[in-house]
């Protein structure tokens, strides 16, 4: 057993475990706050990549990158809700899944026909560049910087949520959209919020993780399929549960990477199914909520 | 004789709020029990516990002599006990007849059988409940009318009817004339009253001369706790009930 | 009879407008620029989209992972007569599809311990287990990316004879055959007692189980049945085409077969024919008209798109509203509050 | 090594051979092809596939495969343009068609060409299936392309079910012209087995004999044999394999496959990791400062690898390609350096100024391949152009002259050896390589049968 690898590979565990909850996160404000599973989650983490590598390499800034990615990823969230979404709140899960599905499918072929199926390669920005040798291993500052930025980012939008009058508002109005109309405050305002508040998590995560993945168009997809094995894990809807999820999720890829690199993927659908089967609500969520 | 269901000092408790606290009831067969109490006393979910949709926090329930505490709701209506619920619901997209044929296919076929290649009529006796119901609920006119498209009190007639059609033993009837006008009202009672002719019931309702015209026995609750049980006039002139629920008004 | 008013009439005019069409197909699809391999592969396409709409369109359970009972199916037949295990081409289809049928016993058990919006996120997360799964650990047996090719044409041994379906037309009509078959089973289904629960459960599951259904059992059952019809049409893909591709697993063929679904019409069973001829033709149509080319699947991801926000019923469901050939129930009012509190 | 296949020509077709290259100029005066094809076009053949339906007219139809949605279709896109150039100077002269002599530029056998492009998405089913309606709805003549081996494959089964001549596009696995080669289907990119073992005496000469590799390998047949292929020629030059990891296709992040890699103690890494997932993988590693430590070798470069992952990290790199533009006008090589600059030229004038890829030269040349045995069978008969592309026949075209081996379809063909630039020896952007060799044919080629290639009938 090499102790240094184990170390090397639970540190990349919690690496990559933070980008996926990040993106799951936006997955679970949507379902928590709306009841609403957006199957365009992955897109919105594509595009904001895409706008991201489009900002980067205009301007060199990887910051204004960042706020590209959530800008452009905002405005997509605001078009597609008041346009599409705001029509299925009231109707069933399964046509809010159909719609938001139908819609991944044709933004991403849309960015297919602007920037084509190319892989695109995102610059590492300077600071990100290089590796920090930790004694037993080299590893990249990048992805050093990247738990950083999730945890920063995960923080500030606690914050938001449960800290803040808006937050208040919002959770206020996902429960009794009545009694907050009664109080004055626009309801469709405050799920438009929500809804993008999700889209540009989304978004911003994807501008995070394009300097590691490199851009195309399918990126979106398979962040989705391991977003969702996050929160099942985690609990749909559950904060903690996300971040938690996402964790475990990275951890078990990394871990069985050791020994069986051809099975991380399948151990992680494994550890999904063994969660349902002794906790099917997830291990952070509440029985009955869904 | 016997009583047909008996609850004995069950508790549900919701967190720190105690819904339901140390209650005890008995209903004997072939009467009609209401349960009334002001609003938040408790009385749905002590409904809820003896239809299977909350198990109780504590407490035992019996029915016709055997334990059904925490057995979920489909075991429960396998028992024989069913409800009818406060706000309807029935089968929006089905018929008038699909909706009362689902009910009665539980109780024809068991909770689960898997016979793709029968027909509905290869169902024995199917056809002798649905006509029974829509007759009983004054439904026939309407027997092929999409439930959605039934008008208010219609629906819950409906409503009342699923439950029936699952030939229960105790019927839970959760305020059966709720948003009816008083023409629609009365009707209902009628329809109550023929009722119970065959079936148990509770009924928990709000309208007082409802209550007092059809229950033989009244159990009111408070804040969780049964205050008082007794005949309608024993209860009329109960002088706790008359101030924690009835204010003085009658 | 009371009965009628449920709608239990034997009537045989949908099953005979069915088989007249099956019959007729290859024949005045060439008129429109179609041809038979085409028609034989709508015909799969709506085999497995009968599965789906069993599951989607009269129970109410939205799965994203159809593929993986598809391509189990299909590379349980394909193996079974690539390597000459065995040669009699039916048994191989009935291997197939009783293995997809428990393989959906399996995962259905597990998806279906929740409902909603986690069975559809279940169901996608266990079709992307089967896609690792053949790729990897299995590729001895399924070939991995490469898929299992060299399927023979299929051999039907009738005891007194041995029919060799061989020509394009030949192949279109054995499926035409176990379409109908997977058509008229399902229809009977739908028209059962079990069928008629199963409207229930669409409709208000909670209700179902409160008077006395076991709905989780009755969901498992229909899914079960449901990656039956998928295995059988994975079966018939690899047979038809003598290849089977590792494709017939991926979530893109999951989401296909959904459009499909919704496109033609979801709860009136031949709606995803109707959903897979459309997309297979437009799909085709679409790809050789200049300058559209590439941008096929917007188009057809924009329609989809309108069909969910504005006509739910899909294009047979509005067309059987109008003629009521195929109608069994009515259109689903959005599912409001009140049937779900 | 089998070299007769190689060499066995008709004395008729070695003496038109040597015409056409000698007299390239006097092409118009080589009466020799119009007197087989008028011979042989007396001949009467049965319907097979679909001959005679799909050339019954003034057209023949070509059905072309490619990835224009899904992760390939940066190689896909690329392919298309071979394609179409090569039939626009099939139809209308220009480009290498002047150099072929039994080529007019008036379409093949006096039929216009036309072709349709069907879009695979990278994936097999969507790839057969177009095919399928090229032959059924549109009797195309021949199919080619794709870019992914295991969509090859399929549908060189499939040409092979419905006898219509397959052109494989991009495809390096073993398995192509192996245990899974058809009558019906031709291959000219060099196998796996062909890229390790031109690799391999480079390796030697350039980084020595005491090296310990470890291998990022993905985990379906291309790669499989790759590695088997990388793995042999590397241990006869002395080397150790210390692991090698096998990543499923599609994988984003290859950060614990890099750790492992990082931690295993080898000095040399080989990424066999195709399209975006050489991409993915290599910019990662870089990232993790394998290279610091770590030579990479890329036994088969993707097309646009290079601009995915940018120069800097390219220079210095091993690998090969199936063809390099930078072949055009390049002394070294003289064989391939004057055809390979009329392509490049046409190309570029064409595409105005984007540069071929080795896709794009991979569906040029076969075209043009394909077009000739058609002329010289003197009919689109299936099984005569079949036997005329097995007849070891050379056709000097980008690479020089090169034939297919009868035995299994493989091209005989060189293999040229690259080796990334510094970013400061660039002279354009898209300069990213240095030819370091180019390994003949013959030599690279594996024994005919190695690989269980047993080619099924004619007809």
């Amino acid at each position: 057993m090499n102790w240094h690898l184990l170390i090397a590979q639970l540190l990349n565990g919690l690496a990559l475990g933070s980008i996926l909850a990040l993106v799951a996160l936006g997955l679970t404000i949507t379902f928590g706050l709306l009841g609403l599973v957006n199957f365009a989650h992955g897109v919105f983490f594509m595009v904001g990549a895409y706008a991201g590598l489009v900002t980067f390499e205009r301007t060199n800034s990887f910051a204004l990158a960042l706020l590209a990615g959530a800008l452009v990823v905002l405005a997509l969230g605001i078009v597609v809700e008041r346009v599409l979404i705001r029509l299925f709140y009231r109707r069933p899960p399964e046509d809010q899944i159909l719609v938001t599905f139908g819609l991944a499918i044709v933004i991403v072929e849309i960015v297919r026909a602007i920037f084509g199926g190319k892989t695109q390669l995102f610059p590492m920005p300077p600071w990100g560049m290089g590796a920090t040798n930790l004694g037993f291993l080299v590893y990249p500052n990048y992805r050093l910087q990247v738990i950083v930025i999730a945890a920063i980012t995960l923080t500030a939008i606690y914050l938001v949520l449960y800290k803040t009058r808006l937050g208040l508002i919002v959770r206020a109005g996902i429960d009794d959209s009545l009694i907050v109309n009664i109080l004055g405050i626009d309801v469709t305002k405050t799920l438009l919020a929500v809804f993008v508040i999700g889209a540009m998590v989304a978004g911003f995560s994807g501008v995070i993780d394009a300097p590691i993945v490199a851009v195309d168009p399918d990126m979106g997809a398979s962040v989705l399929v391991e977003s969702f094995v996050v929160v099942v894990i985690g609990g749909l809807g559950s904060f903690t549960g996300s971040i938690a999820g996402g964790i475990i999720a990275g951890e078990i890829i990394s871990i069985t990477t050791i020994w069986a690199p051809d099975y991380a993927q399948v151990m992680l659908y494994l550890a999904m199914a063994l969660v349902l089967i002794l906790r099917p609500q997830g291990l952070f969520g509440t029985e009955g909520r869904l | 004789m016997a009583a047909m269901l008996e609850a004995r000092s069950i508790t549900k408790r919701f967190g720190g709020l105690t819904a339901v606290n140390e209650l005890s009831l008995e209903v004997r067969q072939g009467t009609v029990n209401a349960l009334i109490g002001p609003n938040g006393a408790g009385k749905s979910t002590l409904f809820k516990m003896l239809s299977g949709e909350l198990r109780p926090t504590s407490g035992h329930i019996h029915f016709k002599d055997a334990p059904i505490t925490g057995l979920n709701a489909t075991e429960i209506c396998r028992r024989g006990i069913s409800k009818s619920y406060q706000t309807t619901q029935i089968f929006p997209n089905l018929t008038v007849s699909e909706n009362i044929v689902i009910p009665a296919l539980a109780k024809l076929r068991g909770p689960f059988r898997f016979d793709p290649f029968r027909r509905l009529r290869g169902v024995r006796g199917l056809a002798d409940v649905l006509a029974g119901v829509l007759r009983a609920m004054n439904l026939e006119e309407r027997a092929q009318t999409r439930a959605a498209d039934l008008a208010y009190g219609e629906k819950r007639r409906l409503e009342i009817g699923l439950a029936l059609a699952t030939q229960p033993d105790l019927l839970l009837l959760d305020e059966p004339t709720a948003g009816m006008s008083p023409e629609e009202s009365k009707g209902t009672v009628q329809l109550v009253k023929e009722l119970r002719k065959s079936v148990t019931i509770i009924v928990v309702e709000h309208d007082m001369d409802v209550v007092f015209e059809l229950a033989d026995r009244i159990t009111v609750m408070h804040e969780g706790r049964k205050i008082a049980e007794g005949p309608p006039e024993e209860i009329r002139a109960h002088p706790a009930v008359q101030e924690a629920y009835l204010g003085g008004a009658l | 009879m009371i009965l009628r008013a449920v709608g239990d009439r034997s009537t045989w005019r949908a099953e005979l407008a069915v088989a007249l069409f099956l019959i007729a197909f290859p024949w005045i699809f060439p008129a429109i620029g179609g041809y038979a391999n085409l028609a034989t592969r709508i015909l799969i396409l709506g085999l497995f989209g009968i599965g789906m709409d069993l599951i989607f369109g009269y129970t109410g359970m939205l799965s994203f992972g159809q593929a993986a009972f598809y391509g189990t199916g299909g590379f349980v037949t394909a193996y079974l007569l690539s390597t000459g295990l065995l040669h009699n081409t039916l048994w191989a289809l009935a291997a197939g599809t009783i293995v997809a049928a428990l393989c959906g016993t399996l995962i259905g058990y597990l998806c279906l311990r929740q409902a909603g919006v986690y069975f559809a996120m279940l169901t996608l997360a266990f079709g992307e287990v089967f896609y690792f799964l053949e790729n990897s650990p299995l590729a001895k047996w399924t070939g991995g990316e490469n898929g299992l090719p060299g399927l023979p044409k299929p051999e039907i041994p009738l005891g007194f004879t041995t029919l060799h379906v061989h020509s394009n037309l030949a192949l279109y009509y054995f499926v035409a055959v176990c379409f109908f078959a997977g058509y008229w089973i399902a229809r009977r289904i739908v028209r059962s007692p079990m069928g008629a629960v199963l409207r229930a459960i669409l409709e208000n599951p909670a209700r179902a189980a409160a008077v006395g259904h076991n709905v989780p059992k009755y969901k498992l059952a229909i899914f079960t049945i449901a990656a039956a019809y998928a295995g059988m049409a994975g079966g018939l893909l690899g047979i038809f085409q003598g290849y089977m591709p590792p494709d017939a697993f991926s979530i893109d063929q999951s989401g296909e077969i959904i459009i499909m679904t919704i496109i033609g019409g979801a709860g009136t069973l031949i709606g995803p024919l109707v959903g897979a001829g459309l997309w297979s033709y437009l799909r085709e149509a679409l790809q050789n008209l200049h300058g559209v080319g590439a941008f096929w699947k917007i188009i057809l991801g924009l329609t989809f798109i309108v069909l969910v926000t504005l006509f739910r019923r899909g294009i047979a469901g509005g067309i059987s509203d109008g003629i009521g050939l195929f109608r069994l129930r009515r259109a689903p009012a959005p599912r409001t509050d009140e049937g779900t509190a | 090594m089998d070299t007769r296949n190689g060499t066995k020509e008709s004395a008729l077709s070695r003496n038109l051979f040597l015409k056409g290259t000698a007299a390239a100029a006097a092409t118009a005066t080589v009466g020799f092809p119009a007197i087989v094809r008028a011979a042989k076009s007396a001949k009467s053949y049965p319907a097979l596939g679909t001959f005679p339906a799909g050339v019954s007219g003034d057209t023949a139809m070509i059905g072309i495969i490619s990835d224009l949605t899904g992760s390939y279709s940066a190689d896909g896109e690329d392919l298309v343009k071979g394609y179409k150039l090569a039939i626009k100077h099939l139809n209308g002269g220009g480009g290498l068609v002047s150099k072929v002599p039994t080529l007019s530029g008036k379409g093949v056998l006096g039929k216009r060409l036309v072709y349709k492009i069907g879009d695979s998405e990278t994936k097999a089913n969507p790839a057969v299936q177009a095919a399928t309606e090229f032959i059924e709805r549109d009797k195309a003549i021949m199919i080619c392309g794709d870019t992914s081996s295991a969509v090859v494959i399929a549908l060189a089964k499939l040409a092979q079910r419905e006898k219509v001549v397959f052109l494989s596009g991009a495809s390096g696995s073993n398995d192509t012209t192996g245990k899974d080669c058809q009558r019906y289907g031709f291959r000219s990119q060099p196998s796996a087995y062909m890229d390790a073992k031109a690799l391999a005496p480079v390796l030697k000469k350039e980084l020595g004999t005491k090296r310990r590799a470890v291998y990022l390998v993905p985990d379906y047949t291309y790669g499989t044999t790759l590695y088997d292929s990388m793995k042999e020629f590397t241990e006869k030059i002395g080397w150790t394999t210390v692991n090698h990891y096998l990543a499923p296709v599609g994988t984003t992040d290859y950060s614990s496959y890099l750790l492992n890699i990082a931690n295993s103690g080898a000095d040399v890494f080989v990424n066999i990791e195709f399209g975006n997932d050489a991409v993915a993988s290599t910019k990662q590693a870089a990232q993790f400062g394998i290279f610091k430590t770590m030579q990479m070798i890329v036994p088969n470069i993707s097309s646009y690898m290079p601009d995915g992952v940018g120069a800097e990290i390219m220079a210095g790199v091993y690998g090969t390609q199936d063809w390099y533009w930078g072949l055009a006008g390049n002394k070294a090589y003289p064989e391939a350096a004057a055809n390979s600059k009329i392509f490049l030229d046409a190309f570029l004038k064409e595409y105005h100024g984007i540069y071929p890829r080795w896709t794009a030269h991979i569906a040029y040349d076969q075209t043009l391949t394909w077009a000739d045995a058609v002329e010289r069978a003197g009919t689109f008969y299936p099984p005569e152009v079949i036997k005329t592309l097995e007849s070891g026949h050379k056709i000097d075209l980008c690479l020089g002259p090169v034939a297919y081996r009868a035995g299994d379809h493989q091209q005989i063909r060189p293999v040229p050896v690259l080796k990334g630039k510094k970013p400061s020896a660039m002279a354009n952007k898209d300069d990213y390589f240095e030819i370091v060799g180019m390994v003949p044919g013959a030599e690279a080629v594996p024994p005919l049968g190695l690989f269980g290639c047993h080619l099924p009938g004619y007809t």
